[in-house]
């Protein structure tokens, strides 16, 4: 009897743990609100929901792939740019600086120019950090050096997703970026797995043909 | 030990058609059994067991329901995202005989395992009552369970048909 | 049941008793000697030169096989067809056998039980060897993914997944439902702790009562007959990867019951080559008896025909098809570069087996053993003419090529024996590899008032 | 070298980098390569995390450039002097692709496989990458064999300008400016430099048809080469001048020569030559004449027209010097000493005399003898006597080549006599393509300033080039000068038309534009050849302005700008004389047939150029080696080509190793054995055989020798160009086992009817008249079998192809094309000879017997691609879709989602599908040139031809913005863009009205294999039109 007992133990413990993280997936899409008034899930979808049951070793474990294509990837930056001080609290439009993401599949990470446009001169930053931050930019600008921004959408090879297309037709940038708004370090929150982009577009209707997104460009 | 509990009588059998004869009188005084054996024959069962094995409908209905499962997961599959192949229809039903008549089979099997699991009450780790080594060699055996005021009885019957060997043993 | 007991009185001697049966098969898993170690560690090195091929292989790339453009299968699927093939037999014996009641099958039957079984471990391998990214082999598996795709139920290579993966665990199953009584025997007479408790718990309790027999019986009847169709789809399934193309010399209706008769044929081959050492290493020669051999060979015999014939019909049909590709596929493979191997497999498959007709050679055991592995190789080449001939010219002449044969595909494939052998080698000193309750079952039960003409029996006692 | 190449990247099957999918990276050239160090790095260490990987701004917005959109440049390439436009696609300001640029009149759009490849001579990784200086006491040796290859140390723009100014200032002796033939900007500004500086100009081609241009002279009185116009003519009888490959303007003669092919009255073109060459496989008829009696033939068509009456233009002594000429020709004679027989000979004649409009070429190693001229000026006189002057031959716009040999023989001697002092050399390899006899290297040594230290080593050798070749390693210094595509220019067309040369990206390295070099060695000796101080840029916009003065007018600026756009300005001023009457220089000649003088125990060299290998320059660029020769289906180096019966005799095989000797050299080459060679020659191509110039050039040539060795130290007779063909040598095994790889062995279509071909009758009749089906019969292409299943419906685009067989060449523009656009790999020699080569589309030859007409040879080009069957047979075989069937008719082809299982190839029946057996790279600079739009496959997966799916894609996308759909001509995929002969169109089927699904519907329609698989293909091909002999 002690045995069974402890059977049943094991397997409802199991289970408690599959389910809390199960919650915690969808818990964590929904863990930013309402800034801004996009009025969409952002970033869940099914997200995780297949992927608790996926036995792909090598999607899940760090050990055989990379920890780039994780949720929650959230790389140290070279300079602590703060979406909440650019976008939030001044009210810039995300692309004033992502100046290519209606022109392109590509959402160009800004010049620095872009950046100097401002702070050359004007904003020279309130906090001790920000000053030194600014300082780092200016230094990278004089020295003719492109900063070394750490990738935190790392998309595996062989899938071509169009900034473009998606943003004419509607989509926000944060149902998949997330509130990048709220994030003072850039954070993926969307595990971005096939699955997830899958159901976004079956769900409005946008074709699932393999070659939509895994066409060369 | 008390005496009205139960025990077990063991009889020990060389001869096939002496622990028949022990069964069937065992049978007639209306005592709860076990015949062991090295080797299924057909004797034993037309004495003991001459019912149909219940093992039957359940591989039956494993095997209906894996032949379905098999249909049903090609085609749900091939539904859930259609993309065509050649000019091939989307549920090409030929096509999923493949795995409709696999899994009957591997249903119907993993059914048939269940079932002697469960009807023959194994695995078990209970140690049978009155079992004795050369039943699986050479020996037939009679275990009769028996309330202690029958002991003597059962006993006699048995070595009256011919056992090599009687024990008493505690019934679990 | 009558006629096998009369061929045993044939012979002479005293009538085999259930005691007999089980000291002699039990008496196999005494602790081993010298030479099961060095079997054992032959094995075990082969098996260490094929992983280590595939290692390589995967680490240097797929390249250090042989295939080419034209030729995109090539020794790993031929190892596979091979492998499943020489499986067959196994369920041949131990099912099909079982239900029309051939008793010759129940000495060997354990043994060709196994094989399959082991068999069918090695053919496994093959196609996750030969696939390009082994590591996303799994895909081809219907799980729920977070890719949200499935495998194409339409691709006879999933076909094989469903079919192999079943083969396995039905004969896997049949053949451990089948070991359980003999393990339970084994467990009460097993003397060591390791053994005891090995035993004791794959036995999974296992004591002989009369229901527990009934059960047993008729759930093996069962399995029988769901591993009975398993005979002949299995290997259809397989030949399937070949005629659901369209490759001229693939894409033909008789390759299921060609496959399937040379399955067999190779699988019983097979049995005698593991059979004729086992029987003299372990001293079964009461148990397995010149009877057996010249019913394994009658059944050689028969599927060498069945071969021979299809092979005939497949000209025949290229001809008649009148289709050029088909013709020409045909013309090559006798005439053409590769003539070799062609002419091998007719030799081996078709002619040298032709001399079982002579009674005396059925039963020579020499000659059998050599004849066994001859077939062997006929049946590796049967495979290797499908594959590579068809392959090597198919539609467009510009894009026909050959083959590298390379030292990492003779590695693995030297390695897959091994790896086959190291279960064998094991199996036989851990389990029963003749079936005792099975032979119990032929052996008249011992009778006290003898009923029918079995009086001389009950008369014999053990110990 | 290989190992270079195909760095397969052991275990790293995860980790690769993804360089191609980040289109943000535009950083400095340095910055980009430390970080691709870092990465190699990185990937070393095996089952580690991949990198973190960096995304990079700009710095400052460049306003050109959106991330991820394609900036093209129009421009003109530089490789021959054809003069193509071409359009070079540059991706975050890297060039990955060259196109041709279709407003420019001289090619159309389309561009050969040779210009297209120009872009990894941009990228060779060999390339110079800054200035050098030989490290003393390291010395040339003439062979250049690997241990005395000099060393060279590196050294400063300002030094060598240094010496330069020194040796200049100290000259006493003669200055030489040694150039390949130039565009005409820089031919201006040598011109310029040449004069002001005291330098004489030597300029030394080995491709220039300079004999030609000299008949020109003696025939017409003008010295060039003139314009053709093959669409023009109903016949074109052709000695041996390769229009289709190399010869002239091959990508607007190929254009011109289809155009009529496929024209409801095609040409019909007869085509003479000892050894089959492309050209001459699209012949309808393809006469095998003895080596040298090619005159014989032209003597008597010469003579049948006389017998004709039409000696017009000839008249006085020309017309008795032609009547003496061919007194004694007859047509038996003449059938017997050319091995041509009489009823073809005679049918020629025939066909000639009937023709209404006709042309005569001579051209190519033909022309190439001692003596060619007899030869060159019989065809003038023919061209002449057919009223072919005005009309199909053009002598009012002629070419004219710098080249010369008797130049290059002069400089050799006097630099061999110490009466060099300064020697600058561009663009030119003489050492490699001038016959190694004349001793160009031991003249190089000679050249010094006098009062050096040690005797002669003050010497100057200046070699202003991008590539070690062996030119350049026998330079006391090499100046890195820019590539074409980084250099501005400018080049004038006969016709009038200016192209314009851009750089279609910054310099890579530190190299400086040959402009700009001899700019600044004059302004250093305080002489000024550009107003003051101005670059060569400015020169070029300058020259440019000044040349279209006229053509414009307002806004100069504005007219720069819309040129740079357009690449040039193609307003062509001049036309065509109407008629010219023979020029008695002629009778210098003698129109007298010798006969090919065999020595005895010899055979005759027979170098050719192919498209494959040019003259050389194509030897370091891994696309051109892995090229299959069309003809004869070779990849990496050379080979010797041989008639059976002649490698019979000598006891050589297939394959074997090959040793030629003549006087001057050997060279030691695989035997190819084709019964298309006269029984008298050993066919080899030039090209190969590099001892200097890189990897891939020195390790493709396996030590064979350049053929440019083995040629003899003379000049032929009037024209003075190189000796090519004629040279006696010896053949004999040599030890070892040649290093033959062809990616196609068997030439038979085995009646398959894979390529086929309408046999039309008559001369110039209409050909959908009285056709007559090459096999079977013609309603195989319009098979439409009763389908079991449902077709798939293709609601807006059903994406096809067809492939016009009458206009295809074989030249395989095509396939350079699409290794270009799709990053394929080039896996080099070993694996292509395991049956791995990765092209995705490939041109298959066949060779055909025509039972029509007896033993004539039909030879076809099939080029073979995915067929994107809507009945695939691959298609249902793949267990986990990863090649299924789109809405589009596309042939999808997943590769993240391939197992590798190979089934898909197996079932294949056109064997399209490709395999990667290993990790593929590309070596360090090979790889700017990636494709950003198109992913590097990893080890383990299938890939195939895709339509050039991203370029759908991408069409599909500027469509979806403009509000419409995708329009006929907004897709082309790289192999239809290039295609000279535009065989190729691709659209969608679903329209009724765009040109794919018109010439699908074509009469000549056909596909692959369907009427025996019902693969349904979704390319169409045409049917080849022939005339019947």
């Amino acid at each position: 009897m002690v045995k069974k007992s402890r059977f049943v133990v094991v397997a409802v413990g199991i289970t408690a743990v599959l389910a809390f993280f199960q919650f915690q997936s969808v818990e964590n899409g929904h863990a930013t609100p309402d800034y801004p008034a996009v009025g969409v899930r952002t970033g869940v979808y099914n997200d995780g929901q297949a992927a608790l049951w996926d036995l792909n070793i090598t999607d899940h474990f760090h050990y055989f792939g990379p920890e780039q294509r994780a949720r929650g990837y959230k790389p140290q930056q070279p300079i602590n740019f703060s979406h909440v001080i650019h976008v939030q609290q001044n009210k810039m439009e995300c692309q004033y600086c992502h100046w290519s993401v209606n022109k392109s599949a590509y959402a160009a990470i800004p010049e620095e120019e872009t950046c100097m446009g401002c702070h050359g001169a004007l904003v020279a930053g309130k906090s001790e950090q920000g000053k030194k931050d600014i300082e780092k930019l200016k230094d990278y600008y004089n020295r003719g050096e492109p900063i070394p921004w750490v990738k935190v959408h790392v998309m595996p090879d062989y899938l071509k997703f169009n900034h473009k297309r998606h943003g004419k037709a509607g989509v926000a940038c944060q149902e998949c970026h997330g509130q990048i708004p709220e994030m003072a370090q850039v954070e993926r929150v969307s595990s971005m797995k096939m699955g997830w982009c899958i159901s976004c577009h079956r769900e409005r209707g946008a074709s699932i043909d393999c070659l939509t997104c895994h066409s060369h460009r | 030990m008390v005496e009205s509990s139960s025990r077990a009588v063991v009889g020990i059998f060389t001869y096939l058609d002496d622990a028949l004869e022990a069964v069937k009188k065992v049978k007639e005084s209306n005592l709860d059994y076990r015949m062991y054996s090295p080797v299924p024959r057909h004797e034993i069962e037309e004495v003991t067991y001459p019912e149909k094995s219940p093992v039957r409908t359940v591989s039956l209905i494993a095997a209906m329901t894996g032949c379905m499962c098999g249909f049903t997961l090609a085609i749900m599959c091939s539904l859930d995202w259609p993309m065509r192949t050649s000019a091939k229809n989307i549920a090409s039903i030929p096509a999923f005989f493949v795995p409709g008549y696999e899994w009957t089979i591997l249903f119907g099997g993993l059914g048939t395992l269940l079932a002697i699991l469960i009807f023959c009450r194994i695995p078990t780790v209970v140690r049978a009552a009155g079992y004795d080594p050369r039943f699986s060699h050479d020996k037939f055996g009679v275990v009769v369970a028996c309330m202690g005021s029958q002991v003597d009885a059962v006993k006699q019957q048995l070595s009256d048909s011919g056992a090599d060997e009687v024990d008493i043993q505690d019934s679990l | 049941m009558k006629h096998i007991h009369n061929e045993h009185e044939s012979e002479s001697e005293a009538p085999v008793t259930y005691a007999e049966v089980n000291d002699t098969v039990l008496k196999m898993l005494e602790p081993p000697g010298t030479g099961w170690f060095l079997l054992l560690f032959t094995c075990i090195f082969f098996l260490v030169i094929g992983a280590s091929s595939w290692f390589y292989q995967m680490w240097s790339g797929y390249g250090e096989s042989g295939n080419s453009i034209p030729i995109g299968w090539g020794t790993y699927i031929t190892n596979f067809v091979f492998w499943v093939g020489i499986a067959h037999s196994g369920t041949l014996i131990s099912a099909v056998l079982y239900l029309f009641r051939a008793a010759f099958r129940q000495p060997i039957y354990r043994l060709a039980e196994a094989m399959t079984v082991f068999a069918v471990m090695t053919a496994g391998l093959f196609p996750v060897i030969h696939v390009g990214r082994p590591w996303y082999a799994l895909w081809l598996i219907p799980y729920p993914n977070e890719r949200a795709l499935w495998p194409n139920f339409r691709s006879p290579l999933l076909w094989d997944v469903f079919a192999v993966s079943t083969y396995f665990t039905i004969s896997a199953t049949f053949f451990f439902v089948g070991l359980i009584p003999d393990i339970a025997a084994a467990r009460d007479r097993a003397t060591t702790k390791f053994r005891k408790a090995l035993y004791g718990v794959t036995c999974l309790g296992w004591r002989g009562s009369h229901t527990q027999w009934k059960h047993y019986q008729a759930a093996y009847l069962i399995f029988a007959a769901l591993a009975t169709p398993l005979v002949v789809s299995v290997h259809s399934v397989v030949s399937w990867d070949f005629a659901m193309s369209i490759v001229p010399g693939w894409h033909a209706t008789i390759f299921p019951p060609y496959f399937v008769a040379g399955a067999i044929f190779s699988g019983v081959a097979m049995v005698i080559t593991l059979a004729i050492p086992l029987r003299k290493a372990f001293n079964l020669h009461r148990l397995i008896t010149p009877v057996h051999f010249d019913a394994m060979s009658k059944l050689i015999l028969l599927t060498s025909g069945v071969v021979s014939y299809s092979y005939i019909t497949e000209f025949y049909t290229a001809w008649f098809s009148n289709n050029p590709f088909e013709r020409f596929q045909f013309w090559f493979r006798p005439f053409g570069e590769y003539w070799l191997p062609f002419w091998g497999m007719t030799f081996c498959n078709c002619i040298a087996p032709q001399l079982l007709w002579i009674k005396s050679l059925r039963t020579n055991i020499a000659f059998l053993f050599v004849l066994s592995i001859i077939i062997n190789i006929g049946m590796w080449l049967e495979r290797f003419n499908i594959i590579f001939q068809s392959l090597t010219r198919e539609f467009i002449p510009a894009a026909w090529g050959g083959y590298n044969f390379s030292w990492v595909e003779v590695g693995i494939t030297v390695g897959a024996f091994g790896w086959f052998g190291m279960w064998m080698t094991l199996f036989i000193k851990f389990f029963p590899s003749v079936a005792i309750t099975e032979i119990k079952e032929i052996l008249p039960p011992p009778m006290r008032r003898a009923k029918h003409d079995h009086g001389q029996v009950s008369a014999v006692n053990s110990h | 070298m290989k190992d270079d190449l195909v760095q397969l990247n052991k275990g790293q099957n995860r980790a690769q980098k993804n360089s191609n999918s980040s289109g943000l990276v535009q950083i400095s050239r340095r910055r980009f390569l430390q970080g691709l160090g870092a990465t190699t790095a990185l990937s070393a260490a095996a089952c580690a995390n991949p990198a973190e990987q960096k995304i990079f701004p700009y710095v400052k917005p460049d306003p050109e450039q959106i991330p991820g959109v394609a900036v093209w440049y129009s421009s003109t390439c530089n490789e021959c002097s054809a003069g193509c436009g071409i359009r070079v696609r540059t991706r975050e300001g890297r060039a990955v692709k060259i196109e041709g640029n279709p407003l420019n009149p001289v090619n159309r759009g389309s561009l050969c496989a040779l210009g297209q490849s120009a872009l990894q001579s941009l990228y060779d990784p060999d390339r110079v990458r800054g200035p050098k200086k030989r490290k003393l006491g390291s010395i040339p040796d003439d062979r250049l064999r690997e241990k005395s290859r000099p060393v060279f140390l590196d050294a400063s723009w300002n030094e060598v300008y240094g010496k330069i100014t020194e040796a200049v200032s100290k000259s006493n002796k003669k200055k030489v400016l040694l150039t390949g033939e130039l565009p005409s900007s820089q031919k201006e500004i040598v011109e310029k430099f040449a004069t002001t500086m005291g330098f004489s100009h030597v300029v030394w081609d080995p491709m220039q048809p300079v004999a030609v241009a000299k008949a020109s002279e003696l025939v017409f009185g003008t010295f060039g080469v003139p314009t053709f116009s093959l669409d023009k003519a109903s016949l074109i009888v052709n000695f041996g001048a390769d229009f289709l490959e190399t010869w002239a303007n091959p990508v607007g003669y190929a254009r011109q020569w289809a155009d009529s092919r496929r024209s409801k009255h095609p040409l019909r073109f007869v085509h003479v030559e000892p050894r089959l060459s492309l050209t001459g496989a699209n012949a309808d008829t393809w006469l095998k004449a003895n080596v040298g009696s090619e005159l014989e033939i032209a003597l008597f068509l010469i003579k049948d027209l006389m017998q004709r009456g039409r000696v017009k233009g000839l008249n006085g002594e020309v017309l008795a010097y032609v009547e003496r000429a061919v007194r004694h020709v007859t047509l038996e004679g003449t059938s017997e000493r050319t091995g041509v027989s009489v009823e073809k000979l005679a049918a020629v004649a025939q066909h000639l005399g009937e023709a209404k409009q006709s042309l005569i070429l001579a051209g190519g190693t033909a022309t190439q003898t001692e003596d060619p001229m007899p030869l060159l000026v019989a065809v003038n006189i023919l061209n002449v006597m057919l009223g072919n002057v005005g009309h199909t031959v053009n002598v009012a716009e002629m070419t004219v080549p710098n080249t010369s040999a008797e130049k290059m023989v002069e400089l050799i001697e006097d630099m061999q006599g110490g009466n060099v002092d300064v020697l600058l050399t561009y663009n030119t390899n003489p050492q490699f393509s001038f016959p190694a006899a004349f001793g160009y290297a031991y003249g190089s040594r000679e050249v010094g300033v006098v009062g050096g230290a040690s005797g002669k080593k003050a010497g100057l050798v200046v070699a202003l080039s991008s590539h070690e070749d062996e030119t350049a390693v026998l330079a006391d210094y090499i100046l890195p000068v820019h590539t074409s595509l980084e250099d501005w220019g400018y080049n004038k067309q006969v016709n009038g038309s200016i192209s314009l040369q851009q750089p279609s990206m910054r310099p890579i390295f530190e190299t400086k534009s040959f402009g700009d070099v001899l700019i600044t060695i004059a302004s250093n000796t305080s002489r000024a050849i550009s107003d003051n101080g101005k670059s060569y840029a400015d020169f070029v916009k300058a020259g440019y302005l000044k040349a279209c003065s006229g053509r414009f007018s307002g806004d100069e600026k504005r007219f720069w700008m819309s040129s740079l756009e357009d690449g040039g300005n193609f307003k062509s001023g001049s036309t065509g004389s109407s008629s010219i009457s023979v020029s008695s220089q002629v009778l210098k000649v003698a129109l007298k047939a010798h006969g090919a003088k065999r020595a005895k125990g010899a055979l005759m060299l027979y170098p050719y150029p192919s498209v494959k290998s040019f003259d050389g320059r194509a030897a370091n660029r891994p696309w051109m080696q892995e090229l299959a020769d069309p003809i004869t289906q070779a990849v990496w180096g050379t080979w010797v080509e041989m008639h059976p019966d002649t490698a019979k005799s000598y006891g050589i095989a297939q394959g074997d190793q090959v040793r030629l000797k003549t006087d001057d050299g050997e060279v030691r080459a695989p035997a190819y054995i084709t019964e298309h060679v006269h029984k008298d020659i050993v066919a080899v191509p030039v090209g190969q055989g590099h001892s200097a110039y890189g990897r891939y050039a020195e390790s493709a040539a396996e030590g064979s020798g350049s053929v440019f060795g083995l040629l003899p130290k003379k000049l032929a007779k009037v024209s003075g160009s190189i000796v090519l063909a004629g040279a006696p040598v010896t053949v004999s095994r040599a030890p070892g086992a040649g290093n033959l790889v062809t990616v196609q062995d068997f030439s038979s279509q085995e009646n398959r009817e894979l390529a086929r071909t309408t046999m039309i009758a008559g001369g110039g009749g209409d050909h959908h008249d009285g056709a007559d089906h090459h096999g079977d019969d013609a309603s195989h292409g319009h098979h439409e079998p009763k389908q079991m299943y449902e077709q798939r419906e293709h609601p807006l685009y059903q994406w096809g192809m067809t492939v016009d067989l009458a206009a295809c060449t074989g030249c395989s523009a095509c396939v350079v094309a699409c290794y270009a656009e799709n990053n394929i790999p080039v896996v080099g020699k070993k694996i292509v000879a395991q049956g791995r080569e990765m092209t995705w589309i490939r041109i298959e030859r066949y060779y055909d017997q025509n039972p029509n007409s007896g033993e004539e040879l039909k030879v076809s080009f099939l080029p073979m691609m995915c067929q994107h069957c809507q009945n695939a047979p691959c298609e249902p075989v793949c267990p986990v879709y990863a090649t299924y069937h789109n809405e589009e008719g596309m042939n999808a082809m997943v590769y993240n989602r391939c197992v590798g299982t190979r089934y898909c190839s197996n079932n294949c029946s056109y064997k399209v599908r490709r395999f990667n057996w290993f990790q593929y790279e590309w070596p360090e600079l090979l790889d700017w040139q990636v494709n950003p739009d198109v992913t590097k496959r990893t080890v383990g997966v299938m890939e195939k031809c895709t339509f050039c799916m991203q370029r759908v894609a991408e069409a599909k996308d500027v469509a979806k913005d403009l509000g419409r759909l995708v329009e006929d001509g907004d897709v082309t995929p790289a192999c239809v863009q290039t295609c000279p002969t535009q065989a190729l169109t691709f659209g969608n089927l679903n329209d009724p009205n765009s040109k794919v699904s018109k010439a699908a519907r074509s009469e000549r329609a056909y596909k692959v294999l369907d009427h025996h698989l019902n693969t349904q293909p979704s390319v169409s091909y045409l049917n080849d039109i022939r005339y019947k002999a």
